[in-house]
């Protein structure tokens, strides 16, 4: 059974259908895209994924959980992370209390000891900083740890939030258009992150976006939505030669 | 931008401390109470509140104690030199307010005017030793602060049980209905002795309603629940501008009982803009009347209205017996200006409860070790817009 | 004393709630204006309200002019007034956190309280009613509606249905209700986003001149402190019944009135602003933004 | 040495000292002040109120600069915490000693407040912005007008309650009435000093600036700069939202029971919208978030009415007009871009300091 199972998830809007009969299977590690013209109800799939919609419809399964109109607390507890098309990072948190944040419910201790100082206080908040120190270095924002978030460059702040969600420890991570905004260089510089914390946590990684060659540089899957709808599946060459996908987009966009 | 706040913050704050550093300066000096301050005067202390929504109260009792002032200066005798404070009908502002009369030197203290802040300050000055003279804060818990603090006007049960005596002994009313202020300690504490009053003497309260500071505006719903509950009297121990709107209703809805009402009633009249058409036939129980025929009450109305523009209220004219009491007091113990504080107080406090004094808000009163005082309210009716008195059957309070 | 439910004692204290309600809704009317175009809880609404009382009292009770022209010298004024405060304190903070703007039109309530005070001292004015109409006489004169609370909810009506049309049907309508959906995109389409601001605060503040008259004449006693209670009520029937929703005003005030004096007479008359507060948090938990308040949607 | 130590602390430990030392600076400062005589009855009066408005402020600031979300009602659990203080401390300071009594109404006052803060912050947490900030009003409103008509009252048969009149609690001839409606309690014993005060303002600042600096408070800091995002990585929002609003009504309750103790009286009527917008007043201008702000803006605010004594009639217009003022000039984006600029300038041509490094 792959990672993540969704069959036959559906939302209306008041009487729109947004998304309607998606299915998805996501295996343990794999990169997988999800594209589609502007509109098509990707960020909506994303949202039910982790709880901030309730479907209408179907059910969603990661690893054996069904975790379908879950809590987006509960979820992200089972280990699915998100990142945000327009970025939501804690602006006026620092970069490192970014991430330390995503760690809350990996390394835990209570408010009283953090009030009193227990011992377990020092012991936690170092084993917190270490962590985070190490993801933050993996996206090459050491540097910038003890920055406010705003006042990261554009990039860097959709690496931070990828760090954060990181932090969260998931099985599977939803990334909203990582690459959104940014220069050739950086998207190249992104696609090698994306592989190597794929590879080194070994997670699976949803992604949306409309960079293509960014999506067929790094996916070993994708699926293509329009209207709600999944309307092809394959690899990117696959995709690349759809009809039905040449004309949504000509279509659509 | 934060730091920048701080910065100037904290220089503020240095400032304040420095301010902290000089021992006692009269900032406030004399207020304008025009008092032609010698250096032989004893210096007097006003608290009230002479901003926000008391204020009319506060500003009554400031004006009558300086007119009382500057009278007594000119006299040429014992000079006082008064400097009043305001208190925003608060407690804390009123301990402050307190503490800036003691830098300044205070050596009486001819307040504070409203109930709780008085509390709060006599229970300061019975530590300090200082004599306090209360114009208007009527709670039977301000004298028991301390043996320094006493009161010119009635303590809250007297006038409750004066007026539910009057009112049964008069057989004025079958149904009484009562209309309080449950927010404020001067009307719900007359109501309060006026119930039990009321019902030891057989006297049938068919409706008690209450209003609170903030649900005031509205007073229909408690004139007509009285009105519903046949109540041919209504008694109304609460300040007159409530009062002014209660008989502007009642006459709207054409709804005639009769009306009666304590000290805090005086003043209706002079309401500005009011029909006092509609106050006709209202009785009330006060020891000060503005238009009384009396030379005393003339001679200090005519001066209050040629200072101040507007007719005196029994506020101002306790204030103004206060500092009246206070000379006479004075004079007889042989207090002067050189005298400390404490010093004056037990001074003071021997010789007010062996003398007896007349002032504008009674003749004969006395005062007993407690604290209260003794005098006879007297019960008046407005008749064709003035102030008639009516002949009381009742014993006075007390 | 009667224990049993007596209709006509009932009709009397509905009518006395309605008509305490319609002087809320005409108050509300001006907050949720403001509030819905401006995005700012006016804090000094009712005070503008108490200084235009004070205008129709000296102009009608000691002047002796017509209650009408009374009325109208006292919205030029308030008019006056509220664009003042609003050009001097409250446009230098548009951008600024919302925080920062509630803390100023605090101190402008303050200072109008204060300088009303100064210039009008404490003593309580007895208002003369601006309105000549007589009371009607209901079921042989068991039921009384006074002529104040018709011409209240007359008024309240025709200014609701007036502004409705004029936020739907003019162009400085449009631009309010551009600026009141996204005060950025509005500049971006050449809405003159000041302008419209100030224009809010005038009709705001030209109401708050009506509402003032009708209170005071509802309600006579006139003070400094006469504008705050009623106004912090106001924006809580504003709330009540969706705040920034021009309907919603009116039925909240109404609904707030109709509680106060229901549990004036029916639970208690020390408790009944408890009761009034307790209902919002009812309705607020029940349907977060009032009774007619639109739904927002946060975009994830 | 230790110059240099302080130097290499972490960026947040070093300001949280300063704060403290402030306050440690404070009480040092007005103790030598008092010793040698300089201190005015006046400042002297005013030194527990002002340790009352910090503990207020700083705890407020909790709940609007860490948390987020607007409270107008701050004012009703100081209410209840001074009001269930106080109770405590009359009926046991004559028999406990006095620093247990004291002690024992302080941690009452607050655990009623926190309880408070419990009930009301469990459906009103679902709120939020200006609705939430309404609703904390309405809460606020409704214990004053609920304390304003609460009597109650014992005698030999135990405790008496009423929400009408004295008359209605049926006390027996040897009953006494402990709450008396809108006089509420009087005959306070004053207990409250300027030591109890300070000492109680060092507890707050150790437990809110620590809970800020933890684990907990990294999470509540994060649903204020965006819910959706905090949410989305597993935070607890309603116990996070629920723990920052209990405490800071368990310091508001404290700082409550000092309030009252400090005054031989205690009614309702005190803790209204005004107050409790008197403390935001303190929070806004200190800076929102700001805890050390808090502080300084609570002291100075205090003091200043005090200072303008001497202007008489024109005292709460000056202090209306000082209020706008300094909002709009601390506040409005324009006028701080000018002041930045300028304090640029002066700072280039003046001594030459050695740039701050980053991290």
């Amino acid at each position: 059974m792959a990672l993540l199972e969704v069959s036959n998830l559906g939302i209306a809007f008041g009487g729109l259908q947004a998304v309607a009969q998606l299915d998805l299977s996501i295996e343990k590690g794999h990169l997988y895209g999800l594209i589609g013209p502007n509109g098509a109800g990707k960020t909506t799939v994303f949202n039910m994924l982790t709880g901030v919609y309730t479907p209408t419809e179907g059910n969603i399964v990661l690893d054996g959980v069904d975790i379908t109109g879950k809590s987006p607390e509960f979820i992200s507890k089972s280990g699915v992370a998100r990142t945000f098309q327009n970025i939501r990072l804690f602006n006026d948190m620092t970069v490192l209390d970014n991430v330390k944040v995503g760690l809350h419910n990996q390394i835990k201790y209570s408010m009283w000891t953090g009030i009193f100082r227990l011992p377990a206080y020092r012991e936690k908040e170092h084993e917190m900083n270490r962590q985070a120190l190490k993801l933050l270095k993996i996206f090459d924002l050491d540097a910038e740890a003890n920055l406010k978030a705003s006042q990261l460059p554009y990039g860097k702040q959709r690496k931070l939030e990828i760090a954060r969600a990181l932090a969260t420890n998931p099985k599977l991570l939803l990334l909203d258009e990582p690459a959104a905004g940014m220069n050739p260089n950086e998207t190249e510089e992104l696609m090698q992150t994306v592989r190597d914390v794929r590879d080194q946590f070994g997670i699976a990684i949803l992604l949306i976006e409309h960079d293509m060659n960014f999506v067929m540089g790094i996916c070993e899957e994708i699926s293509v939505l329009d209207y709600g709808r999944i309307i092809a599946h394959g690899d990117g060459m696959a995709i690349r030669n759809n009809p039905k996908v040449i004309a949504a987009y000509l279509g659509g966009d | 931008m934060k730091k920048f706040v701080s910065i100037v913050l904290a220089t503020a704050m240095a400032a304040a401390l420095a301010g902290c550093g000089a021992t006692a300066t009269p900032t406030a000096a004399t207020s304008e109470s025009g008092s032609t301050a010698s250096a032989a005067a004893i210096k007097i202390g006003g608290i009230g509140p002479i901003t926000g929504g008391a204020a009319v109260y506060g500003t009554a009792v400031k004006n009558g104690e300086e007119l009382a002032v500057k009278e007594i200066n000119a006299l040429g005798g014992t000079q006082f030199e008064l400097n009043f404070e305001d208190d925003e009908h608060d407690a804390e502002k009123s301990v402050n307010a307190y503490n800036t009369l003691k830098d300044w030197g205070m050596q009486v203290l001819a307040g504070p005017v409203t109930t709780t802040p008085t509390l709060a300050v006599a229970a300061e000055a019975a530590v300090d030793g200082i004599f306090v003279m209360t114009p208007s804060a009527s709670a039977q818990a301000v004298i028991e602060t301390g043996d320094n603090v006493f009161q010119v006007c009635f303590t809250d049960p007297n006038q409750g049980v004066a007026s539910a005596d009057y009112i049964a002994d008069n057989a004025l009313a079958t149904a009484v209905g009562v209309i309080y202020d449950a927010s404020d300690a001067y009307s719900s504490g007359i109501y309060e002795k006026f119930k039990a009053q009321a019902d030891s003497k057989g006297l049938s309260i068919v409706a008690a309603e209450a209003f609170t500071a903030d649900n005031k505006s509205d007073l229909s719903t408690q004139v007509t629940k009285c009105k519903d509950a046949g109540a041919d009297l209504i008694f109304l121990p609460i300040y007159y501008t409530e009062a002014s709107q209660i008989l502007k209703y009642a006459d709207s809805i054409g709804y005639t009982p009769a009306f009666f009402g304590c000290d805090g009633l005086d003043g209706l009249l002079a309401v500005e803009g009011f029909d006092t058409t509609l106050a006709e036939g209202v009785m009330l129980l006060t020891p000060f009347a503005a238009d009384a025929a009396d030379a005393k009450t003339q001679a200090f109305v005519k001066a209050y209205e040629a200072a101040y523009g507007e007719t005196p209220n029994q506020f101002a004219a306790d204030a103004y017996d206060v500092i009246y009491a206070i000379y006479e007091a004075s004079e007889a113990a042989g207090v002067t200006a050189d005298m400390n504080a404490a010093d004056i107080c037990e001074a003071l406090k021997t010789q007010i409860i062996t003398m007896s004094f007349d002032g504008l808000t009674g003749t004969n009163m006395t005062w007993d070790a407690t604290g209260a005082v003794s005098k006879a309210p007297q019960a008046v009716v407005i008749k064709d817009g003035a102030y008639s008195a009516m002949t009381a059957s009742s014993e006075s309070a007390k | 004393m009667s224990e049993v439910f007596d209709a006509m004692q009932f009709l009397s204290y509905l009518i006395n709630g309605i008509s305490l309600g319609s002087v809320y809704a005409l108050i509300a009317l001006g907050y949720t204006m403001v509030y819905g175009i401006a995005k700012m809880l006016n804090f000094a609404h009712g005070d503008v309200i108490m200084i235009g009382s004070y205008v129709v009292f000296f102009a009608f009770g000691s002047f002796g002019l017509n209650p009408i022209v009374s009325v109208l010298l006292s919205m030029v004024v308030c008019t006056l007034l509220g664009v003042t405060v609003e050009r001097v304190a409250y446009r230098p903070l548009r951008e600024a956190p919302s925080l920062a703007v509630l803390i100023t039109a605090i101190g402008v309530s303050y200072l109008l309280q204060q300088t009303a005070q100064l210039m009008w001292s404490s003593n309580p004015k007895s208002f003369t009613s601006v309105v000549g109409l007589r009371a009607v006489s209901l079921f042989d004169g068991q039921l009384m509606i006074s002529g104040e609370t018709i011409v209240t909810i007359l008024s309240c009506i025709l200014i609701m249905l007036a502004l409705t049309w004029f936020v739907n049907h003019t162009s400085a309508g449009h631009a309010m209700l551009a600026v009141s959906e996204d005060r950025g995109a509005a500049q971006l389409m050449g809405v003159n986003v000041n302008a419209t601001i100030s224009l809010t605060f005038a009709i705001g503040s030209a109401l708050a001149a009506i509402a003032g008259a009708l209170l005071c004449s509802s309600y006579p006693t006139l003070q400094p402190t006469t504008g705050a209670m009623p106004g912090i009520k106001a924006f809580v029937a504003a709330v009540f019944g969706g705040i920034g929703s021009i309907p919603g005003a009116f039925v909240g005030g109404i609904l707030l009135g109709i509680i106060e004096n229901l549990s004036k007479a029916y639970i208690s008359t020390q408790l009944s602003d408890a009761i009034v507060f307790l209902m919002l948090i009812v309705v607020l938990l029940v349907k977060p933004t009032g009774l007619l308040g639109k739904k927002v949607n946060v975009k994830v | 040495m230790a110059i240099t130590k302080l130097k290499n602390m972490k960026k947040t430990t070093k300001s949280n000292l300063i704060t403290f030392g402030i306050v440690v600076a404070f009480y040092l400062v007005i103790q030598l002040c008092t010793g040698m005589g300089m201190m005015t009855s006046s400042f002297a009066g005013q030194l527990v109120p002002i340790c009352a408005y910090i503990i207020l402020a700083v705890s407020l600031n909790l709940t609007v600069g860490i948390l987020g979300e607007l409270s107008l009602g701050h004012a009703g659990f100081m209410s209840v915490g001074a009001f269930s203080g106080t109770l405590v401390w009359m009926t046991t300071s004559a028999t406990l000693p006095s620093w247990l009594a004291l002690a024992l109404s302080f941690v009452v006052g607050g655990v009623v407040a926190g309880l408070f803060g419990l009930l009301i912050g469990i459906p009103v947490l679902r709120l939020s912005g200006d609705y939430l900030a309404i609703v904390t009003l309405a809460f606020g409103e409704i214990i004053k007008n609920f304390m304003n008509a609460c009597y109650l009252g014992y005698d030999a048969n135990g405790l008496h309650f009423s929400l009408k009149d004295s008359a209605s609690l049926h006390l027996a001839a040897d009953g006494q009435v402990l709450i008396n409606g809108a006089m509420g309690i009087t005959g306070v014993k004053k207990a409250s000093t300027f030591t109890v005060g300070i000492i109680l303002i060092l507890i707050t600042l150790v437990v809110i600036l620590n809970l800020i600096h933890s684990r907990a408070g990294r999470a509540i800091t994060s649903i204020r700069d965006n819910e959706i995002a905090a949410q989305s990585i597993g935070i607890n929002i309603t116990r996070y939202k629920l723990m920052a609003f209990i405490v800071s009504a368990v310091f508001a309750g404290v700082a409550g029971v000092l309030y009252s103790l400090n005054f031989s009286t205690l009614v309702a009527k005190k803790f209204d919208y005004n107050t409790s917008i008197l403390i935001l007043v303190f929070v806004v201008l200190g800076g929102i978030g700001n805890i050390r702000g808090s502080i300084i803006a609570a002291a100075i605010l205090t003091v200043l009415p005090e200072l303008l004594r001497s202007m008489n009639d024109y005292r709460m217009l000056i202090y209306a007009i000082v209020l706008i003022v300094v909002m709009i000039f601390s506040q409005s984006p324009q006028l701080v871009a000018w002041r930045k600029k300028t304090l640029a300038k002066f700072k280039k041509n003046g001594s030459v300091k050695p740039p701050k490094g980053v991290a």
